[in-house]
């Protein structure tokens, strides 16, 4: 399976995400820089996290709007994995792929540790691996991850099974202590958590692998189908 | 040249931890008749002058300057030479 | 037309003009005999900057000279803006350390954040892909409203520009005292990862090749306030005068990413960062280190105000930018590289044979000064030193007795001490992870990285107890050398070298250049002995409040140290119920500038603790060769607040508890601050072993795992309480005091 | 009741990152008549009304609200009921 990871100026967890994915998955994967992109060729498309142009006006807002946005949303709407993870899913709500926007953290200073999640979806392309209602340790890093969205949409979310994970002590003041979502159609997810600094015992645990698991494990079916 | 001057607010409904921030730091400064605060941006932006100007600057405020999910915006427009 | 081209060299030597900018007469008089005619305004601004003892070091060169500075490790010492270690397999670590502590002074948040973007420069400069960070902080006492102000926006500023260029912020030290009232210091140390291949360096080598400029356009920032002093001769309006450094995280990301592209490029000669006296000395350094001149167009300098002078140009401080130079008739290769980025690389200058230093601006030749004169040729300044009062007082007391009577209210008062108190609230808000490499995060004795691709680890730390260094400088500042060496080989590694940052107030008042002076004495003694050479450095003097009091002399060390497998890698944290808790070591009336006297006496007096480096050395390596035996479950050194908080903070991460017993005086026995102590813990079964190789070692008792915090004497329970709400009161101090009201 | 709406920009020739960013963001937006953005903060602090509302104001803003070494500040002070 061959993953891109899209590199924006200011993204700074792209190599983590490569590593991720070449080391501990074992799988291909590409840096591509933003104006280079040739997204079609590839399987599934990884955003990053990071600052993508300083998180300047509002995180992810000035990446939404480069030329390459165009691409993840053909490989959206082609159905193929995309997985935005803390800058990346801040670009994945200022794009509108999903749905919501990201205030600062309710006591606005920028957090980095490990927290606990609950795996509240366990049948997305992106979870599977997971039993469901598992509890999983994965890392923060934000600043801005206090997910908002207004009740109707909140409610909509829940009736779809559009949440994927949420915070067991929510660190950032996100509505129904949400840590990261899907859009309807399940192939985009958005989460603030990090799971590409969880796939190794040396450097923390191997909790986020799965999630990358999952992803392979939904394409070699796909693939067997199709075959 | 004109100097447009844009407000972007949060929306009402739309918690503000740094409002309440300052509030609360106002408040310890004994500032006690400070009853909320709100906390938004403001940009002065040098644009040459055009026809379509407001529509220019609506666009832009659309588009990248406030997230319509939890932003307004307001603005002036305003002559320099 | 600016007004301030028509002083002339007339008027700024009959008005001494020049001692606005900081020069002294015989400097002034010096500069006349090089050039053998009056400098003009923009000549006397770039002697004034490059002779000041930021550029220079006129005033403690005599004593960096003592510094051993070789060893078959040291690929790189002191004199490129950063240095190198050789750590095998053809890769090498670039480290430095930087104080920023006037500017935090004034605009704490950008002061800290430009500190960091500054030392980051340092390194990538060399061809090194930035690795980690840390940082040094010393403040005042939280309980003043602006000490506070200052310590949360400093802490914001090193997490708003690490955290956005995505180097780990991995440790540090804070250091609360009432000596930095007045004057807190900010110092950040960089560490970055080479291949030897692409070490680069800062020259302007090449006849005729071309001098770049890129990065952020140039303001007025930071330029010597001394400069507008004369504001009534220039007329300069209000906005135009000096501005703060504003950093810009998002442009240094780029430079870096760039910067570590255009090193592969084989058109490119040199690369330096512009640091402090901005592009004075970014050019005058590379040209003077290759021997060669260089010409300068400063027309093509791109500039982010208008009517800027060549003075301001030259002497602007704005943060991010870099100078190349290049192999002529290829700049249009480097500014493709560059132009990935959205940054705009531009040829400035020219490198020239005349071993002059040249500038011109608007058709006119506005400097023209030799390039060694500048770089080379500050004076050196032997300043008088002379024995403080205080020092032959406390060396003449005997020795401190702190009474105490309840040891449990003790133990929990020092654990609430800032100093001493978790310092979770601060690096809490740096990115600790992002590389994906961080092995041991803060909180530990050391932070640990894996090297990618290796089976190595790097251990890291900075150190540095200013209060033993006020009360016996020479004792200090072995004690600051050995603490960092201890803390890395807790963490499993073999020190390697370190670097240092000199923070003491004015150089000029004898008793100050003595304690500077022993200081470096004390740690030259301790680098000598534990094989750690100094490989980089900075000076950062005249650290003095508005009141002329100066800080406490704090020369902040920070070392790096090899961790050979990672599976060696050990934290200071207790892992088991039973194992056996080691105490290395005998422990002496030892209160000297002590944790304890500072809270008993609100002041620090008497002989420090003192130090056998030979003995240091000794346990250091036995204490190593355990743990890489497989022998040690955990390591902590014992500092700050003794054996009482040793033993505290390694039962804290798993809330694990203790049964120890303690010998003589209970006070002595738990709260001194004698020094080259470890604290283990080992395996039941691998008792025998381990005794084999640390001889000296002491089982004072178990590891407990029903989380309850026992002491005991002569079969007395003298303390007891839970691990947890110890771990309450260390954990809930800082919080407490940056919260409450003032 | 009083709204008082507090504009806080960047002094002249402080650099501002961030409206260089959104700058170069709306050019390539193809907006290219603006020449210029700089970004500030907006503040609306409700109030109760005193005598010395101004002096308040002043005191806030140099106290806690601007950073007065970079920032300047204005405002305008509105009655609401
Ligand atoms: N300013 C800081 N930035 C990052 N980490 C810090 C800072 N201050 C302290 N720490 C971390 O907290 C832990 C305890 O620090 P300290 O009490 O100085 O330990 P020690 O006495 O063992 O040197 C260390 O891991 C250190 O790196
Ligand atoms: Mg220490």
């Amino acid at each position: 399976m061959k993953f891109a990871v899209v590199v924006f100026p200011g993204s700074n967890c792209d190599r983590d995400m490569y590593f991720a994915v070449k080391d501990a998955l074992g799988e291909e994967a590409d840096l591509v820089w933003y104006q280079e992109a040739e997204l079609s060729s590839y399987d599934a498309v990884l955003l990053p996290g990071g600052f993508s142009y300083g998180d300047y006006l509002r995180s992810g807002a000035i990446a939404s709007t480069s030329d390459v946005i165009g691409q993840i949303r053909e490989a959206a709407e082609a159905g193929k994995p995309v997985l935005g993870v803390c800058n990346g899913f801040q670009i994945l709500l200022e794009m509108g792929l999903l749905p919501g926007a990201m205030l600062s953290n309710k006591h606005l200073k920028f957090m980095c540790h490990f927290e606990t999640l609950k795996v509240e979806n366990a049948e997305t392309m992106f979870t599977r691996e997971y039993e469901p209602q598992e509890k999983i340790s994965i890392p923060i890093a934000h600043g801005d991850g206090n997910y908002y969205c207004d009740e109707a949409t909140y409610q909509e979310l829940k009736d779809n099974r559009q949440i994927a994970f949420t915070y067991e002590n929510n660190p950032n003041g996100s509505v129904g202590d949400i840590a990261g979502i899907t859009n309807k159609a399940g192939n985009v997810l958005g989460m603030m958590p990090h799971p590409e600094r969880a796939v190794e015992a040396l450097v923390g645990n191997e909790d986020g692998l799965r999630l990358f698991q999952s992803i392979l494990t939904h394409w070699r079916n796909n693939h067997a189908i199709k075959a | 040249m004109r100097k447009v001057k844009i407000y972007i607010t949060l929306k009402e409904g739309v918690l503000d931890p740094q409002g309440k921030a300052v509030q609360n730091s106002l408040h310890s400064l004994e500032y006690k008749n400070v009853s909320e605060v709100r906390v938004g941006k403001y940009m002065e932006v040098m644009m040459e002058d055009t026809n379509d100007i407001e529509e220019q600057v609506d666009k832009m405020c659309d588009q990248l300057l406030a997230n319509p999910v939890i932003e307004n915006y307001t603005y002036t427009i305003e002559e320099v030479v | 037309m600016p007004s301030k081209l028509e002083i002339s060299p007339e008027q700024i030597e009959q008005q001494k003009l020049y001692s606005e900018m900081g020069l002294r007469d015989e400097e002034y008089a010096s500069i006349k005999e090089i050039l053998g005619r009056r400098p003009n305004y923009t000549e006397t601004g770039l002697f004034s900057v490059m002779w000041s003892e930021h550029c220079s070091y006129k005033n403690s060169k005599p004593l960096l000279r003592k510094f051993p500075t070789e060893g078959p490790q040291v690929l790189q010492g002191p004199g490129e803006g950063a240095g190198i270690i050789d750590i095998g397999d053809d890769q090498a670590v670039v480290f430095k350390i930087e104080s920023h502590n006037h500017p935090s002074a004034v605009e704490p948040y950008q002061g800290a954040a430009t500190g960091v973007g500054g030392i980051l420069r340092d390194v990538f400069s060399m061809g090194a892909r930035p690795i980690a960070l840390l940082n040094s902080l010393r403040f005042g006492s939280l309980k003043q409203p602006r000490v506070k102000y200052l310590f949360e926006e400093v802490v914001r500023g090193i997490a708003g520009y690490g955290n956005c260029v995505g180097v780990p912020t991995v440790g540090g030290e804070v250091q609360f005292d009432n000596a930095y009232n007045g004057n807190p210091l900010v110092n950040a140390m960089c560490v970055g990862l080479i291949e030897h291949k692409d070490i680069q360096k800062g020259i302007a080598a090449g006849i005729g090749n071309t001098v770049m400029y890129v990065g952020a356009k140039t303001g007025r920032d930071g330029i010597h306030g001394a400069t507008f002093a004369s504001e009534e001769l220039s007329e300069e309006s209000e906005e135009k005068r000096p501005s703060v450094q504003v950093g810009d995280p998002f442009m240094e990301k780029l430079l870096i990413e760039a910067c570590l592209d255009v090193i592969q490029h084989e058109a490119l000669v040199g690369i330096q960062d512009m640091g402090a006296a901005g592009l004075t000395s970014s050019a005058s350094e590379m040209a003077s280190k290759a021997g060669t001149g260089m010409t300068m167009n400063l027309d093509l300098i791109p500039q982010r105000e208008l009517d800027m002078t060549p003075y301001e140009m030259m002497l602007s401080e704005s943060q991010e930018r870099m100078l190349l130079v290049v192999e002529k008739g290829r700049e249009e290769e480097i500014a493709q590289v560059f132009r990935k980025y959205d940054l705009d690389a531009v040829a400035v200058g020219e490198v020239t044979d005349t071993k002059r230093f040249r500038l011109e601006h608007r058709g006119e030749m506005v400097a023209d000064v030799p390039v060694d004169s500048l770089a080379e040729d500050a004076p050196v300044y032997h300043q008088p030193s002379a024995i403080p009062a205080y020092y032959n007082d406390f060396q003449a007391m005997e020795p401190y007795v702190p009474t105490v009577t309840d040891h449990r209210y003790t133990l929990h008062n020092l654990l609430s001490q800032p100093t001493i108190a978790s310092k979770e609230w601060v690096y809490d808000q740096y990115d600790s992870m992002v590389q994906t490499n961080t092995v041991v995060s803060p909180g530990s004795d050391a932070a640990v990285l894996r090297v990618r691709g290796t089976d190595k680890a790097l251990a890291m730390t900075t150190d540095c107890n200013s209060r033993y260094i006020y009360v016996d400088p020479e004792v200090g500042g072995k004690i600051a050398v050995a603490e960092a060496a201890r803390n890395i080989v807790c963490s499993g590694g073999r020190p390697l070298g370190l670097t240092d940052g000199l923070n003491f107030g004015s150089p000029e008042n004898p008793e100050i250049f003595w304690q500077m002076e022993k200081s470096v004495d004390g740690m030259s003694a301790a680098c000598n002995e534990l094989g750690t050479p100094v490989i980089s450095g900075n000076v950062s003097l005249y650290n003095e409040s508005f009141g002329g009091q100066a800080v406490y002399p704090t020369p902040v060390v920070g070392m790096v140290g090899l961790i050979e497998h990672t599976e060696q890698i050990t934290t200071s944290h207790m892992k088991q119920d039973g194992d056996l808790i080691y105490l290395i070591g005998e422990t002496k009336v030892e209160f000297g500038g002590s944790e304890l006297q500072g809270l008993l006496e609100d002041r620090h007096f008497g002989p420090a603790p003192a130090i056998d480096l030979q003995i240091e050395a000794q346990r250091q390596n036995q204490v190593l060769t355990a743990i890489r035996s497989g022998l040690v479950q955990s390591a902590h050194d014992l500092a700050e607040g003794g054996l009482g908080v040793a033993l505290a903070e390694s039962l804290f991460e798993q809330e694990l508890g203790c049964e120890v017993t303690i010998e003589g005086d209970p006070t002595t026995a738990l709260f001194s601050e004698t020094q080259s102590r470890f604290l283990l813990s080992v395996k039941p079964e691998d008792r025998e072993a381990f005794e084999k190789l640390v001889p000296e070692g002491r089982v004072i008792g178990n590891v407990k795992g029903d989380g309850g915090y026992r002491i005991l004497s002569n079969d007395q329970v003298i303390l007891e309480d839970q691990t947890t709400k110890l771990k309450h009161t260390w954990k809930g101090a800082i919080p407490c005091l940056v919260k409450s009201k003032v």
